[in-house]
């Protein structure tokens, strides 16, 4: 297949029509406009529903009232954009719905800025909204694989019947690499909580408002235990871990740079493995845990303050030392930056 | 001569409303009228959060839960997504006209083919009382217990007027369920706020004035009567009508 | 055909609001003192023979207990 | 082979353009490539740029904090960007719009002025400056094949402007040739 | 002074009057109604400000206007209308605004329910919104501590310059207890940002945009310094840790009953300490790192799923155990149940 | 004969809008409002968050910034705070009818005592030329490549239509400053605008009909031109003056 | 001492009122009260309940799933909550309402039949059975002093419903000496 | 009293956007070729005798570049 040189935006968009995505409602906002701006060409001529609502709050619920028809749906946008999703997120996954969110992160808080980054990394992986929820959380790092964990997100969210989100950022939504839109085959599941009509059937109902004694408990027991099933799913890139001594371990875009970095390092010789963490949540904390149990020590690059590096903390458990580099928003790190960074690591190790 | 009998779309379920309420009339009308059409095995209700967020508990079509605010856009996703399902909504005035009047008029303006029900009983009734966007200058209530003052919270919304004025909306209406030839005028504008849908002509909205005898601390019949006083504020009639 | 009557189909679905009572231009009915499981007294039908089944009971109770039949 | 390249000028420059052209050409020459913009509020009213990377390896980032080459179209993106390339760099530059006496400052970068608004002008389409520079840069650094810059401009004219590839391509060749004649003066003094 | 029995939602309400909140901006939403309902009696009387807003995000928006003004000010809600205001908390951290946000919780994922629950412990301390930024959070145990810690909300606020929280459920917010309404001497800060009008002076913004190039990591790396300083507020009430081989720790409303449940086994002459953390950003780390350090294993007890566990794991750091008992929302747990859980964990620590 | 000069609200800071763009039209009769009515340091205004979210660099006024069509609300909240403050909002029609819409028209409603400045130029402008409420019928956009349609999208938003309706509204229009005459008659709204809070009597709002030659795909004099088509759709006038 | 009372009925017999007004006694007496109403939707049309805590010590939670005591109104009440009273555990029971048959079920708990509805129709005061089935439980359970509840009417009852005070009053007391009889019988038998 | 004239006050500001000429009832002005720092085009005075102070341009202006005094 001939590989187009495309945005990681459109790579999304991509991915959701070749999942068979029908119905995407979104809103405006920098830097993932690509996305409405491709569905509102393509969908209409599928058969499909492109529809720009005249919120972020109205494009979730339009979400939620598509996806409980039992189509595949989809919305996007950047971090503000999604912080307004917050209430209907918990909705959605209250209500098991297998949607699919996108967020092309942007610099913060408040309006922030325009530039990568990824300080939604709790929001996304630990609510936004109230209660005990989760979405399944994807990261790609590069724009063929924008294209293919979009359309897993579509396969995913049907399976466990529910939400699910890619988060990834400006740098990847807005810079162009060549993608090769090959064909996917993706499973699908039966959906008899669907709303179509109750033809043949009594009504069914989606809903979240548990009154009676012990139901919403019970409601909650069913939800954790699909999370702790969802466990399956958890995906990380483990590269060089053979005699590493210190694992360096980044996600999304920055992941390539710090890919970049250890591989500086490797060529100097020193020990040092990467780990990207594929799935946020579920978080990979296999590699981490198997790596930290070896002794290795870990170094986590974030392009914010310091938020996946409570995820391997947890992972690693004292087991072995955790390091942070944080980078918060505004001009991306060089690889040189980390590289050193790294030989200071090792160097402290010893 | 016609019998009246218990709606077959309703499910055998008591409403949990208090003594009185008007929304137990708008549940029978609404049954009737879906039954009547014909629409039961494709109706799509969106319950709202208010009183009658157990709708699901009494009808007996597919129903989906939106977040407060938000059902004419859940309403809007399944249309779209599904063009041949017969889709409402049911919402308290607070719920259609303050925290989701953005989705509720923008639903309209696109003329979205569905159907919304607002329940403008001119409080929140599911929380207590508290003073809604159409709520009368000096009427007392939890959070204004002087009364509405205009010259803090301005006078009460008329949503019906201003969808009035809408090229997307094909039907729109306020009833009031106090008498029983309002009842039967209620029914009939309900029935057009559905064909205005199904012969896909546009936005179909019925406002019902109703009576929380609760709220407004009275027994059921002074409720009843006291809904003649609101409508000098918001009067009945039919505002726009295309179908 | 015989004449339409009121019946009080669903007792346990009254909440003895008495709209009913209110609005039947006959005078056919009456809240009692019986109370249901919810705790609420329940419609009385008191002059069954002067009922002309007229539906207006029916169309103002907002619980559906009566039907005229 | 690494080759980093930041395009710059402003506004209606067709800076974007020639970035993407460039980046699909590297593409259909087997490169691996990355274009990125810079896109927002800075767009509006003042400079525009963007980076684009070829290699024959996998690309890591696509951000470049220190390019190799620069193409830039007007003076403030020559003041904001020739600093920031690398020694012995290249930079093509816009000679209608940026005086020559400015690269004095940068005795170790290699510089390529040209006239790429008249030569544009000259071929008649005064907006596509833009390929004359492009045309130039191509020449000088032999990053990509002119070939496959022309076949590129296919993929990536959308087709309610075909009419202008032929520019396109007479103004690009015009200024690939006017870089190949300059510096092959250049190397003859 | 004499008692007055009153709902902690009326205690919030009177130590925020105490603290001398002039605007109160809200929507009904159980189980908080009183608050706003008290407010409406009284902050008119005082020459104050209620306003009953038109949604919760409206009401939080107002809560900013008003705050950026310089007066006090705050909003309430419970879950579901908290989420709704994430994109704003989002902005009122990035403008630095002492604003009162109030959560009297309820259980969720969805509408869920309008028990007390714990469920919005990430939201409150990981951030509902976008990019990376803290309230400081308060969470209260009794009626007379709702009143203080809600006074002491405003002081901090204003302190820090930067939004406050109360984060209590709806078990305190509903129920009754003797208040003792005492004076407060609270400090007040200079407000040289405020927006009260450029006389005398050019025009003062409050923004939270930042475009050019280092600005918005500089902006960043400003409020992860405020936070790292917020850390000398952290607080936690310790009890019985002396000899204690295992230590429960709970916070809020259920708290109550896992002291309870401590004070049981004590009383059985078990080796048990009670932890609870007062505020819950900044998590008071120090007194599980002593314990840990000592060999106190933890049982943390939630209302939730379990996610206050997380921040204690990250305190200890894998040096002692750390268990979770959870609740779901629903029911609350019994003193006894507590009880029985912490016979099995001292004889599974054997 | 009147000298024209620079106003003294104004910053020397160059605007950043795109060539004739009228976002700048707006912000010289502001400044010349502020100034005249000698306000300026009793001055609030909120940026909105589209093309003119730098407002703040602008005027030399106090400014605060709010999230995406949440202006109306935090203006609410600061002028009841202070009431002694003047305060105003300047929006995009996306900022105060899309997303913003339910807090602009309570706002309306409540009656603040406040001045919203809509601008309206039928495009998000700030994202990249989007649909917005206000777009026409068949106009092409980013997300309407085939322009707008009705059936989809419903026909354009007429807010200061809505607004008139509302007792809360003290003085409501919309102007355009696609020529002298209406640049003159849009300060002159925009003063009434002011003096609608000044005098305590309700809600000021000024619709601006703005050029926005980018997204319009039109050089600075065809767009200004551009805007007297857009008079058809949304008539100019007063639609409410109570000052 | 820690007694732990819930009382329950349907809405409009003014069970929030007798609990508040009990917490109110307690606290005027120097006792630690909680009070914690059950709230919401489940309050519209159904049962209507309270849990009121009273002790010499601290209060841990207010929440109580076996209680020491009952309050019953009418006869769901009676069912839902009689299987949850403690062993030996008392219910004051309105028996307007509630067949004094039902206690046979169970021979564990104590149990005192008052017909308050009717003390209160007597005083002529018909809504206020509440206020004697409260009396009931005061004199049986001594938990405090009746004048604390007398006084703590005061303090409970807004200004605006002053004039309720004297019927409240009277049908506690009331209800107070019918059960101080009736148990004096009872303990004489 | 002098009659009143056009002046570039702030050249810098200029977007070249020609409204300014396009308006001006007296053709007084052009937008030249000489570029400001932002790049743009800048106006330019051409026929100052004929500027009959009106104001028109100043009026017309977004970017309020011309003054006349
Ligand atoms: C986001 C959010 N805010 C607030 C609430 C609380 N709430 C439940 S129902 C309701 C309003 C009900 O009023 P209305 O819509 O008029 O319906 P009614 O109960 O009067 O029929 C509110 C504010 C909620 N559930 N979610
Ligand atoms: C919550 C949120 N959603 C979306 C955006 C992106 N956004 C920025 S400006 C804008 C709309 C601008 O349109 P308008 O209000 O009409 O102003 P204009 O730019 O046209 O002047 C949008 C959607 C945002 N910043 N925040
Ligand atoms: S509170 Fe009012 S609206 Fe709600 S059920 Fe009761 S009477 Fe009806
Ligand atoms: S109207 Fe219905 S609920 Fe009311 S008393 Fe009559 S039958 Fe009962
Ligand atoms: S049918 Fe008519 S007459 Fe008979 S009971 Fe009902 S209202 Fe009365
Ligand atoms: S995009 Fe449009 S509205 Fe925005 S600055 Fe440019 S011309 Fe003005
Ligand atoms: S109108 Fe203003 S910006 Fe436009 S050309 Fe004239 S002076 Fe320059
Ligand atoms: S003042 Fe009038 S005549 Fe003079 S340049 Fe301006 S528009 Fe032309
Ligand atoms: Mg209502
Ligand atoms: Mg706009």
């Amino acid at each position: 297949m001939k590989p187009i040189l495309v945005k990681g935006s459109e790579a999304i968009a991509l991915g959701a029509l070749e999942a068979g995505c029908r119905c995407y409602f979104g809103y405006p906002i920098t830097p993932q406009n690509e996305i409405p701006e491709l569905m509102a060409r393509e969908l209409p001529k599928r058969g499909g529903v492109f529809l720009q609502a005249e919120s972020e709050l109205a494009a979730v619920n339009m979400l939620l009232g598509a996806a409980s028809t039992g189509v595949r749906a989809m919305t996007s946008s950047s971090s503000p954009g999604i912080s307004l999703m917050a209430e209907t997120f918990s909705y959605l996954a209250a209500l098991e719905l297998p949607a699919v969110v996108v967020n092309v992160s942007r610099g913060g808080p408040g309006l922030g800025g325009i530039e990568a980054s990824q300080g939604d990394y709790f929001q996304a992986t630990r609510g936004a909204g109230h209660g005990d929820y989760h979405f399944l959380v994807l990261s790609p790092a590069s724009i063929q694989e924008a294209y293919e964990l979009t359309a897993k997100a579509f396969e995913l969210a049907e399976k466990y019947r529910q939400p699910a989100m890619i988060l990834t950022d400006a740098l990847l939504g807005q810079m162009k690499e060549p993608l090769r839109p090959r064909k996917l085959r993706l499973k699908k599941y039966p959906k008899d909580w669907a709303l179509t009509g109750a033809k043949g059937r009594p009504g069914r109902t989606l809903r979240s408002l548990y009154l009676g004694p012990g139901e919403l408990r019970a409601r909650n027991e069913l939800l954790q235990k699909k999370y702790r099933a969802m466990r399956r799913e958890a995906r990380a890139k483990v590269l060089y871990a053979e005699d590493a001594e210190l694992a360096v371990t980044a996600f999304g875009s920055l992941s390539r740079i710090v890919k970049e970095a250890v591989e500086m390092a490797r060529e100097k010789g020193y020990p040092v493995a990467f780990v990207r963490p594929v799935t946020l949540f579920p978080f990979p904390e296999k590699p981490f845990r198997e790596l930290a149990a070896r002794g290795v020590r870990f170094l986590v690059v974030e392009l914010n303050c310091g938020q996946m590096v409570e995820d391997v903390r947890l992972s690693v458990c004292g087991r072995s030392e955790v390091e942070l580099q944080a980078f918060p928003p505004s001009d991306l790190p060089a690889p040189e930056d980390i590289y050193r960074r790294i030989k200071r690591c090792l160097a402290a190790g010893k | 001569m016609k019998a009246f009998t218990f709606p077959q779309v309703l499910t055998d379920r008591s409403f949990h409303y208090c003594p009185g309420c008007h929304h137990g009339i708008a549940h029978r009308l609404l049954a009737e009228v879906l039954e009547e059409l014909g629409v039961q095995e494709r109706a799509y209700g969106v319950a709202s959060i208010g009183c009658a967020c157990f709708l699901y508990y009494y009808f007996d079509v597919d129903i989906c839960e939106a977040p407060h605010g938000r059902a004419c856009a859940a309403a809007t996703g399944a249309k779209r997504a599904r063009p041949e399902l017969v889709v409402f909504t049911y919402q308290g005035d607070g719920d259609f006209a303050a925290i989701g009047l953005t989705e509720s008029l923008h639903a309209a303006a696109r003329g979205e083919r569905i159907t919304a029900i607002m329940i403008n009983n001119t409080v929140y009734g599911m929380t207590g009382g508290q003073l809604s966007p159409t709520t009368l200058p000096g009427q007392r209530t939890t959070t204004t217990p002087e009364g509405r003052d205009p010259r803090v919270y301005g006078y009460p919304l008329k949503v019906a007027e201003i969808l009035a004025g809408f090229p997307g909306v094909a039907f729109c209406a306020r009833v009031a369920v106090n008498t029983p030839k309002r009842v039967r005028e209620a029914k009939e504008a309900l029935r057009k706020a559905f064909l205005a849908q199904i012969e896909n002509r546009g936005f179909g909205y019925v406002e019902f004035l109703s009576a929380c005898p609760v709220n407004w601390k009275l027994d059921a019949v002074r409720a009843a009567e006291k809904v003649n006083e609101l409508t000098e504020t918001f009067p009945l009639g039919v505002f726009r009508d295309e179908v | 055909m015989a004449r339409l009557k009121v019946r009080v189909a669903f007792p346990e679905r009254c909440k003895g609001c008495g709209l009913c009572v209110h609005f039947c231009p006959k005078k056919v009915l009456s809240v009692g003192n019986q109370r249901n499981l919810q705790g609420y007294k329940v419609v009385e039908i008191v002059s069954p023979d002067k009922c002309t089944g007229c539906g207006v009971c029916y169309l103002m109770c907002p619980d559906v207990v009566l039907e005229v039949v | 082979m690494k080759f980093e390249v930041i395009l710059a000028g402003f506004g209606g420059q067709g800076i974007l353009f020639a970035g993407n052209l460039l980046a699909q050409a590297g593409m259909e020459a087997g490169l691996h490539v990355t274009f990125l913009p810079v896109y927002g509020p800075e767009m509006r009213g003042g400079t525009c740029n963007c980076t684009v990377v070829l290699s024959d390896r996998e690309i890591a980032s696509p951000v470049v904090t220190r390019p190799s080459a620069l193409l830039t179209m007007n003076r403030p993106s020559f003041e904001k960007f020739v600093p920031r390339l690398k020694h012995r760099g290249l930079a093509v530059v816009n000679r209608s719009l940026v005086p020559e006496a400015l690269a004095e400052g940068f005795p170790d970068r290699k510089f390529l002025f040209i006239p790429a608004d008249e030569l544009a002008e000259e071929e008649g389409f005064p907006g596509l400056g833009n390929m004359a520079a492009l045309g130039a840069l191509v020449a000088v650094s032999r990053v990509v094949p002119p070939e496959k810059v022309l076949s590129g401009l296919k993929a990536i004219l959308p087709p309610e402007r075909a009419h202008l590839l032929e520019p396109n391509r007479r103004v690009f060749r015009r200024g690939y040739e006017f870089a190949l004649k300059k510096a092959s003066t250049a190397s003859r003094r």
